[in-house]
């Protein structure tokens, strides 16, 4: 990322760099969260609604998102079905190999938490969030193609808070509600103005 | 060919057998003593028994029964060949000479029981990684990884 | 104005022409693709989905370049350079409309024939320079796989040679005659077969055979360094179609003014859909299949077709 | 991708010669292993000397977890087994049960568990099918055959309420009787693919670039295929006519008239067009069960929630997509299951790999493990 | 595509695939199996022709895909348009109510009204398997909940509303109640029965307060002739309804065969009274020791009462007419029994008796010659021990006391001796007692047995004496002496005249004879406000519930089984008519009470199996069991566990927790997943999860197919 980092470095300290940021900054945004290319990580079940996705009924392509088996060219992890033990350094080596920016989804509840392989087994990580850093958990079991489909969709709103710039990455809201719906993209405090 | 009929058939030609045959269940069993399962294999292969369905093994507790499946498709007949090993040490003579479909599923015993196969090629873990401790289909594994299931029902 | 400024500005121009065909070409494959699988293909951005390989050439330059530690570094970054710049030469000697081909040289078709094979040592040395098992296996593969259908390649379009008495292509288009299109039909096969063979593209992708060599030559490649691997991919089977619309289909022909080239280009297209729909019709070929259809099936049908062509030149 | 650095080894050639070998590491996340098989390859040149399947990357203690359960809490266990045909291992394990607790299913039970297995035949099949044919590079056809697959799976939405992991088989019967409608979309289904296999024989097995791939590759001897325990399309594309569907008639089976598709040569092609005749019979046998299917109960009435059967064991098994999978249970008594061993066809199955795979290319590698279509829930359970 | 077959050669079949087939080895036999083999193979022709072959295929290829391209796309379009799920689709989980938040509903209504609420209850899949398993469709489940909230009082009036006699069926209830109680699928059942007595015995402690007669608010008069279960229920619906009623008992004491049939270990008498008298303060008036037909002509009755009720019951006991059946120390059920609960003494002292049955009657008939003071009491049925048509527990009960059971023996001869009287019974061995459609014909086999008794009683069945009733009207009997009566309105052929109880259904349970009561109340009201009986008249829904294999109970907590009711000790209770049960006492009523789950009133009562069933243990829930704050206070599903295998909502018996049709759900943070009390009550929209899918979620699926 050494090119696009130096980019962002340079626009964020110069003066009326920041509006050039911006517009850039939507663009990159734009660009990462319409094509975001899917690293297939498909060990169980929810492999099978991975491929179900992208195919004809689905059709995950309509949002610019295929899957491409090789890491290097892909900018999302779909991490879906059981990692084990023996199963998790080869998923951690995928995702290093894998070109920044990228994020990882967790699809299915053995991907986020090994699900019904929680208790009483010797061998399932309790969730990827072990060892890689998920933005978006997909609850089900397996998810229905639509439900991958709308954690994509997700997705892209986490992408539309980032910047190139190393010092304006905006942090999500993720903190519990206390009620109604999720709120996020939003910096803090500023809610509360209003 | 039914039960009864396989047991006929079995005592008319392999009379030694005859008495550890017994019917569980529906099902055919012939136990015998852990020295003489290579033999009685081999014999039901003679038989007939031309396929190796199943190995595994069963933690008793005080000791290990190994289970072998056996089918043949001539006489549409299976039969399950039982053998305790004792824990202490688990050994029992391989049959992957018999029928090469042990070779893996012999694996499999060991890495979940730790039963030792005699003869065995190749006898090395097969689904856990090398270098796991323990057995864990063995009735008391440990592993602090593990997280119990609440305790009601 | 210098020829260097001239150079640079036609390189430029040449370069977005490239790019922009790629684009659409990758558009018009994941919309062919789609269509034939039943499905839509890209469809959110713009109309018809039109911008959306431009928001992933966006994305991959903004990526990161990936460089693996093992890797021969110089090697590694020049590789997909070596490969794409001889497509893009190719791109000048096609004869887009009457009288205007950018390179106009007596070589013009040998230089087709010869500028793109040297693509494939970009491929070898992308392949070897990754120091990946997958990416080795897929450079050699293309090595071999390009050099035999070269010569295949070559065969095919020698008709012409024998036929105008010139390698230069504006000579060529002034002495085509319909009956060209029957009389070369078998030509054109071969020509079409081995052009996808020359290109890497399905059922000969076997140098980046995804479903065993994962991505083949360019496993290691990532961000902008990998789409300029597609570009050349991309542009190499426009200019493949460009010259057998041209030159198998008379290209620009028959129409005056800017129809001509609009002609051109709409064979080229037909081609290129044709390419596409090859490749996601067949299943890949196993490397050693792959060399027995060059040289047991392509080469004689090549030859035979030079025969028909010598047979009937007395005659003209 | 590879996960460990790919090694050179030098190999003492039998002539005498010594080859420089590349080790190339497939898996265990590959396009063509399936889920999440390592193969382990030695390269002499493009041909494969040795081929060493490592598995157990999907080994989740299935068997251990099964021993903290009770006897209906397996059930969802079972799903997750071989999850490209959950309905097999539901109604292995509910056989295996009802055998062990003396549970009677009713008759129309019987009927809906055979409709469910045929759709699922047909659904696995597709699935594997389909991804044999992408291994090969016909991404196409693997849609194709997923449609099929899809459609199959919208009618299981439709009667069990779920895409994949249906719970559906339950000890003592199935869990829902069918819809209204779903008959008739049943039968509607089994005419439309009768074409759709037609046109993907056409397009795949008619295909001279697909007949050269398979033909003659990884080719398993009926000798071999009985000795190594190879069972279902693998078997039988070996020539061996071993169906548990003929050979220990289970359910109410002997009741239609279908036929067992072999083949002669045993290669890839044998095993894979197997599987794509299997369809047409499994249209065949859902046609009759649903013709001979009638109203009744369709689920054992008055079981209690905790099952406990008498202190014992038994092995039941049924004829899955992948061959004959079999569920041992052992009781003591409680009312959870003391040991459970699944029987996986997959299992033994896919332990042919090495010996099929020497010899031929890199690219046949794939190939040869698509035609094993192994599934790594059941493999490594 | 060619099939060969070998054998019985069947049609060859096209598959639409060229054939290329030959043979493949020799078929494998196998007995089961008529082996046939497809051939799968077929090749390319080789030469020319072949080449061509293979060009052909390629063609062919491209003109499949082709096809398919000019074809419509099958794509759903998704964040636009969604694909319609199943409503059997398992989304995300939610409970649709909670306790200490959301009432349980009383099944309560007028006696005009309540058929139509039951119906419409089980319509909609909310009727409690208690309620529709009890002929009187009783609300168990309402009484469950008033006495776990310690308001023993209201249970008892709930219960009364459909069972007149809470007190007396609390003791002698065969319980269909308990039969279906879903209890019995997760352990054992409520009890129901010893809860109603616990409800009579708190509500005889304030009875006084709350009894006041009904106001009569009608003309018409109603005249009840008997005044057993199902004459007194019609009364109290018409009481309630506004008119008087008078019944008429030709015995001294009212009850009719609750007293004379049902001995008083089981019925202490003192509770038939109280609960009769009851009846009396709320406006009955009781006309004792007057026998219609003989003391007053039924015709008079028709001339003084508006309509007239025959609940006379059954009063003749059958004798199977084997040789020797006159012969001294051979009766009949009916009289036995009425001996003995009258006199109590039926002349059995010292003797040994044979009871010739298998009924419930048969059971009571054995106890009481027990009691009595027999020497040894022997009971003979057709069926086995297994098939035996009295409840298991009565038997058990029996057997405990001493009574000892012969199965499969069928009479065949009464020995007599030289003085006329008893010495014993010849018995035939029976082998099957039902045909194969279910029908009624013993086969007996060839073994005899003789047994030596001095007394043989027979209860075999019963049969109505009504000729001294209708005698002097224009009321007409069938030649077996049975009023014709329509089944289900319970009218007969003379206007005005209505018949209800045993006389219309033969010998059945109390609670069936309240039931047709109720039935003929309705009937009754009709007729008498002039509206067509059988309009719009709901036919009482009898669902079929399952029998449940009894539970293991093998690592079942204490305070999750039902509790015990205390019983005198068998060698005690043989010996006299007192009580054999104890009843329960306050705490262990309401710990009984807290166990009824309240089915499906769509209220999450806290009963846990959702968590124990979970294959994930992905629910926790905690309740507070104080009566009359018995809250839920903790309910946890962690989505993240969840597998969405729908046990848990199959399991819930009250239909709280059921599957929406949710299914986006996507988090960004993994504890945004764990669904608490709160988030499980909330309706769809505004849910934590994104991408509702209001369509579906307020139409959850579950609770089929349990």
């Amino acid at each position: 990322m050494a090119l696009v980092d130096r980019l962002g470095q340079t626009l964020d300290s110069g003066s009326g760099g920041g509006i050039i940021l911006t517009s850039v900054d939507a663009l990159a945004n734009w660009s990462r969260g319409k094509s975001l290319w899917a690293m297939p990580m498909g060990t169980a079940c929810c492999a099978m609604e991975l491929i179900a996705a992208s195919f004809n009924k689905f059709d995950f392509d309509r949002h610019g998102t295929f899957p491409r088996p090789d890491p290097r060219h892909t900018d999302v992890m779909v991490v879906a079905g059981t990692i084990t033990r023996k199963m998790a350094p080869a998923v951690k080596r995928l995702y290093e190999q894998m070109a920044d920016p990228k994020w990882v989804i967790a699809m299915g509840n053995c991907a986020i938490s090994g699900g019904i392989f929680y208790y009483d087994t010797y061998s399932v990580v309790r969730g990827v969030d072990e060892f890689l850093p998920v933005d978006v958990y997909i609850a089900g079991c397996p998810p229905r193609p639509e439900s991958l489909q709308d954690g994509v969709l997700r997705l892209r709103e986490i992408i539309a808070t980032g910047s190139i710039s190393p010092d304006r990455v905006r942090e999500a809201v993720l903190t519990l509600p206390s009620s109604g719906a999720v709120s996020f993209g939003k910096r803090p405090g500023e809610g509360e103005a209003r | 060919m039914n039960i009864p009929e396989l047991r006929d058939h079995l005592c008319a030609i392999h009379p030694d057998l005859c008495p550890l045959f017994s019917i569980e269940f529906g099902d055919g069993v012939l136990s015998v003593p852990c020295e003489k399962l290579y033999d009685a294999a081999a014999d039901l292969r003679e038989l007939g028994f031309d396929r190796l369905g199943m190995v595994t093994a069963v933690d008793h507790g005080t000791e290990f029964e190994m289970v072998y499946r056996l089918h043949s498709r001539s006489m549409s007949a299976a039969i399950f060949l039982k053998c305790g090993v004792s824990r202490d040490e688990p050994r029992v003579r391989s049959l992957v000479d018999l029928w090469p479909a042990a070779l893996w599923q012999e694996r499999e015993a060991y890495d979940m029981f730790g039963i030792e196969f005699e003869g065995h090629p190749d006898l090395r873990r097969i689904l856990l990684p090398e270098g796991w401790e323990g057995f864990p289909l063995r009735k008391d594994y440990c592993d602090d990884r593990v997280v119990r299931r609440p305790d009601y029902i | 104005m210098s020829a260097l400024a001239w150079g640079a500005v036609w390189g430029l121009a040449a370069g977005l022409v490239i790019a922009l065909a790629a684009l659409i070409g990758v558009w018009g494959e994941r919309k062919v693709a789609g269509r034939i699988q039943m499905r839509i293909g890209p469809q959110e951005l713009g109309p018809f989905g039109l911008l959306q390989t431009l928001s992933d050439t966006v994305k991959l330059v903004l990526k990161e370049d990936i460089t693996p530690r093992a890797a021969d570094v110089r090697v590694f970054r020049a590789a997909p350079l070596i490969v794409f710049a001889p497509i893009a030469m190719s791109f000048a000697v096609v004869p887009y409309a009457a009288g205007f081909v950018p390179l106009n040289t007596s070589v013009g078709l040998l230089f087709f024939m010869a500028v793109p094979a040297i693509s494939v040592i970009g491929v070898l040395l992308a392949g070897w320079s990754s120091r990946n098992t997958y990416a080795t296996i897929g450079g050699l593969r293309a090595a071999a796989q390009m050099i035999s259908y070269e010569l295949s390649r070559t065969l095919s379009i020698l008709p012409f040679v024998l036929l105008a008495g010139s390698m230069r292509p504006l000579e060529v288009m002034d002495a085509w005659r319909w009956w060209w299109i029957p009389l070369t039909a078998i030509g054109f096969v071969v020509y079409l077969i081995s052009s996808i063979a020359e290109v890497n593209r399905g059922p000969f992708d076997l140098p980046e055979a995804e479903s065993e060599l994962v991505a083949g030559y360019f496993a290691d490649y990532s961000g902008i360094r990998w789409a300029i691997f597609m570009m050349a991919e991309y542009g190499g089977m426009v200019v493949a179609a460009l010259f057998a619309a041209a030159f198998f289909f008379g290209g620009y022909l028959g129409l005056p003014g800017v129809l001509g080239p609009i002609a051109l280009i709409l064979k080229a297209t037909a081609i290129v859909v044709l390419m596409i729909w090859v490749k996601w019709t067949f299943p890949r070929m196993r490397p050693d299949q792959l060399m027995k259809t060059a040289w047991k099936v392509l080469t004689p049908m090549a030859l035979v077709q030079l025969v028909i062509v010598g047979a009937v030149i007395p005659w003209l | 991708m590879s996960v460990e650095i790919e090694s050179r080894e030098c190999v003492v050639r039998g002539d005498g010669g010594v080859v420089e070998q590349l080790v190339v590491n497939v898996g265990p996340s590959h396009p063509s292993t399936h889920g999440v098989c390592r193969v382990i390859v030695h390269l002499d040149g493009e041909v494969v000397t040795k081929a060493e399947p490592v598995i157990g990357y999907l080994h989740r203690g299935i068997e251990k977890m099964a021993e903290n359960r009770t006897y209906l809490q397996v059930v969802p266990l079972t799903d997750r087994l071989d999850y490209v045909g959950s309905m097999y291992a539901n109604w292995a394990y509910c056989r295996a049960l009802e055998r062990l607790a003396g549970i009677r299913v009713p008759e129309r039970a019987e009927y809906l568990r055979v409709i469910v297995c045929e759709m699922q035949r047909i659904a696995s099949h597709m699935m594997s099918l389909g991804s044999a044919a992408a291994d090969s590079g016909a991404a196409t056809m693997f849609i194709y055959a997923f449609d099929q697959r899809e459609r199959i799976i919208e009618l299981f939405e439709e009667l069990c309420g779920a895409r994949l992991t249906y719970n559906y088989v339950r000890p003592g019967g199935v869990s829902f009787d069918v819809p209204e409608g779903w008959v008739e979309t049943a039968l509607a289904f089994c005419r439309t693919h009768r074409a759709a296999l037609t046109e993907m024989d056409r397009l795949y097995f008619g295909n001279v670039i697909a007949r050269d791939r398979l033909k003659g590759v990884g080719v398993l001897s009926a000798a071999d295929a009985v000795a190594w325990g190879a069972s279902g399309p693998v078997a039988r594309g070996s020539g061996v006519n071993f169906d548990l569907r003929k050979h220990d008639p289970y359910s109410v089976y002997p009741r239609f008239d279908f036929d067992v598709p072999t083949g002669s040569n045993g290669d890839c092609y044998d095993r894979a067009r197997v599987r794509l005749f299997e369809c047409y019979e499994s249209c065949r046998i859902l046609e009759q069960a649903i013709a001979q299917m009638e109203p009744g109960p369709f689920r054992t009435e008055g079981l209690p929630r905790l099952l406990a059967p008498r202190p014992g064991d038994a092995y039941d098994h049924i004829e899955s997509a992948r061959g004959s999978l079999g569920v041992y249970l052992v009781a003591d008594g409680t009312p959870r299951p003391y040991r459970m061993k699944v029987r996986s066809p997959a299992f033994c199955n896919l332990a042919l790999l090495p010996m099929l795979a020497e010899g031929h290319m890199l690219s046949d590698l794939v190939v040869i493990l698509g035609s094993l279509d192994p599934v790594f829930g059941e493999v490594d359970r | 595509m060619a099939v060969k077959r070998n054998g019985n050669g069947g049609e060859a079949r096209a598959t639409g695939v060229e054939p290329r087939h030959h043979e493949v080895g020799a078929p494998e036999r196998t007995p089961h199996v008529v082996p046939i083999t497809i051939d799968v193979s077929n090749d390319f022709a080789g030469g020319v022709g072949g080449f061509f072959e293979r060009w052909r295929s390629l063609l062919t290829g491209l003109g499949i895909t082709g096809r398919r391209a000019l074809g419509p796309a099958t794509t759903v379009r998704y964040p636009r348009e969604k694909v319609t799920l199943s409503p059997r689709w398992r989304g995300a989980l939610r409970l649709r109510g909670v306790l200490g938040r959301d009432d349980i509903p009383i099944v309560s209504g007028p006696p005009t009204g309540y058929n139509a609420l039951i119906e419409g209850l089980y319509r909609d899949d909310r009727l409690p398997p208690c309620v529709g398993n009890c002929p009187a469709n009783v609300d168990a489940r309402g009484q469950g909940y008033f006495l776990g909230e310690g308001k023993a009082p209201e249970a008892y009036e709930l219960v009364r509303e459909r069972n007149i006699l809470p007190g007396v069926l609390g003791r002698i209830c065969h319980h269909p109640c308990e039969t279906a109680c879903r209890r019995n699928y997760y352990d054992e059942p409520v009890a129901i029965r010893p809860l109603h007595r616990y409800a009579y015995e708190e509500y005889a402690k304030v009875a006084k307060e709350r009894l006041a007669p009904f106001p009569v608010t009608r003309e018409e008069r109603i005249a009840v002739i008997g005044s057993g279960p199902s004459g007194l229920a019609a009364a109290f619906d018409l009481l309630q309804l506004g008119y008087r009623v008078s019944c008429y008992e030709k015995e001294t004491k009212p009850g009719g065969a609750l007293y004379s049939g049902v001995p008083s270990y089981r019925l202490p008498r003192e509770v038939l009274h109280d609960e009769i008298d009851n009846l009396v303060a709320l406006g009955l008036e009781l006309k004792l020791g007057v026998e219609v037909g003989t003391d007053v002509p039924i015709d008079y009755l028709l001339g003084e009462y508006d309509a007239v009720l025959i609940a006379v019951g059954l009063q003749e006991s059958r004798i199977l007419p084997v040789p020797g059946h006159d012969a001294e120390g051979v009766t009949g059920a009916l009289p036995f029994l009425r001996d003995a609960n009258w006199k109590g003494d039926a002349g059995v002292k010292g003797k040994r008796v044979l009871v010739i049955g298998g009924g419930n009657v048969a059971v009571d008939v054995a106890r009481c010659a027990l009691r009595t003071g027999a020497s040894e009491v022997r009971l003979a049925c057709l069926e086995g021990e297994e098939e035996m048509p009295c409840h298991p527990w009565e038997i058990e009960e029996a057997l405990d006391e001493g009574v000892i059971a012969m199965c499969s023996l069928g009479p065949e001869e009464v020995l007599v001796d030289e003085a006329g009287s008893v010495r014993g019974m010849r018995m035939r061995e029976c082998i099957s007692v039902f045909d194969e459609a279910g029908r009624f014909a013993p086969q007996f086999g060839e073994n005899y047995t003789e047994i030596d008794v001095d007394m043989v009683v027979f209860s075999v069945g019963q049969a109505p004496v009504l000729a001294d009733v209708v005698a002097g009207s224009d009321i007409s009997l069938t030649e077996r002496g049975l009023l014709p009566v329509d089944g289900t309105l319970f009218t007969t052929a003379q206007e005005g005249v209505f018949a209800s109880g045993e006389v219309v259904t033969g010998p059945g349970s109390a609670i069936a004879s309240i039931a047709t009561g109720h039935e003929a109340a309705i009937s009754i009201h009709r007729y008498l406000r002039g509206e067509d009986v059988a309009a719009d008249r709901v036919a009482r829904p009898v669902p079929v519930y399952a029998k449940y294999q009894p539970a293991t109970l093998e690592g079942v907590e204490d305070q999750r089984r039902r509790i015990g009711m205390p019983m005198a000790r068998p060698e005690d209770r043989a010996k006299d008519f007192r009580q054999v049960e104890l009843g329960y006492t306050h705490l262990e009523a309401l710990d009984e009470a807290a166990r009824c789950l309240r089915c499906q009133s769509e209220v999450c009562v806290g009963c846990t199996f959702c968590a124990r069933t979970c294959p994930d243990y992905a629910i926790e829930v905690e309740r507070i069991d104080d009566p009359g704050a018995r809250t839920v206070t903790h309910y946890e599903l962690d989505l993240t566990k969840c597998c969405f295998c729908g046990l848990c909502a199959e399991q819930c018996p009250t239909d709280a927790l059921c599957h929406t049709g949710q299914y986006e759900l996507s988090f960004f943070h993994r504890d945004l997943a764990i669904f608490d009390r709160h988030e499980m009550l909330r309706p769809a929209e505004g849910t934590r999860a994104t991408g509702r899918d209001a369509a579906h979620a307020d139409a959850p699926s579950g609770g089929e197919g349990r």
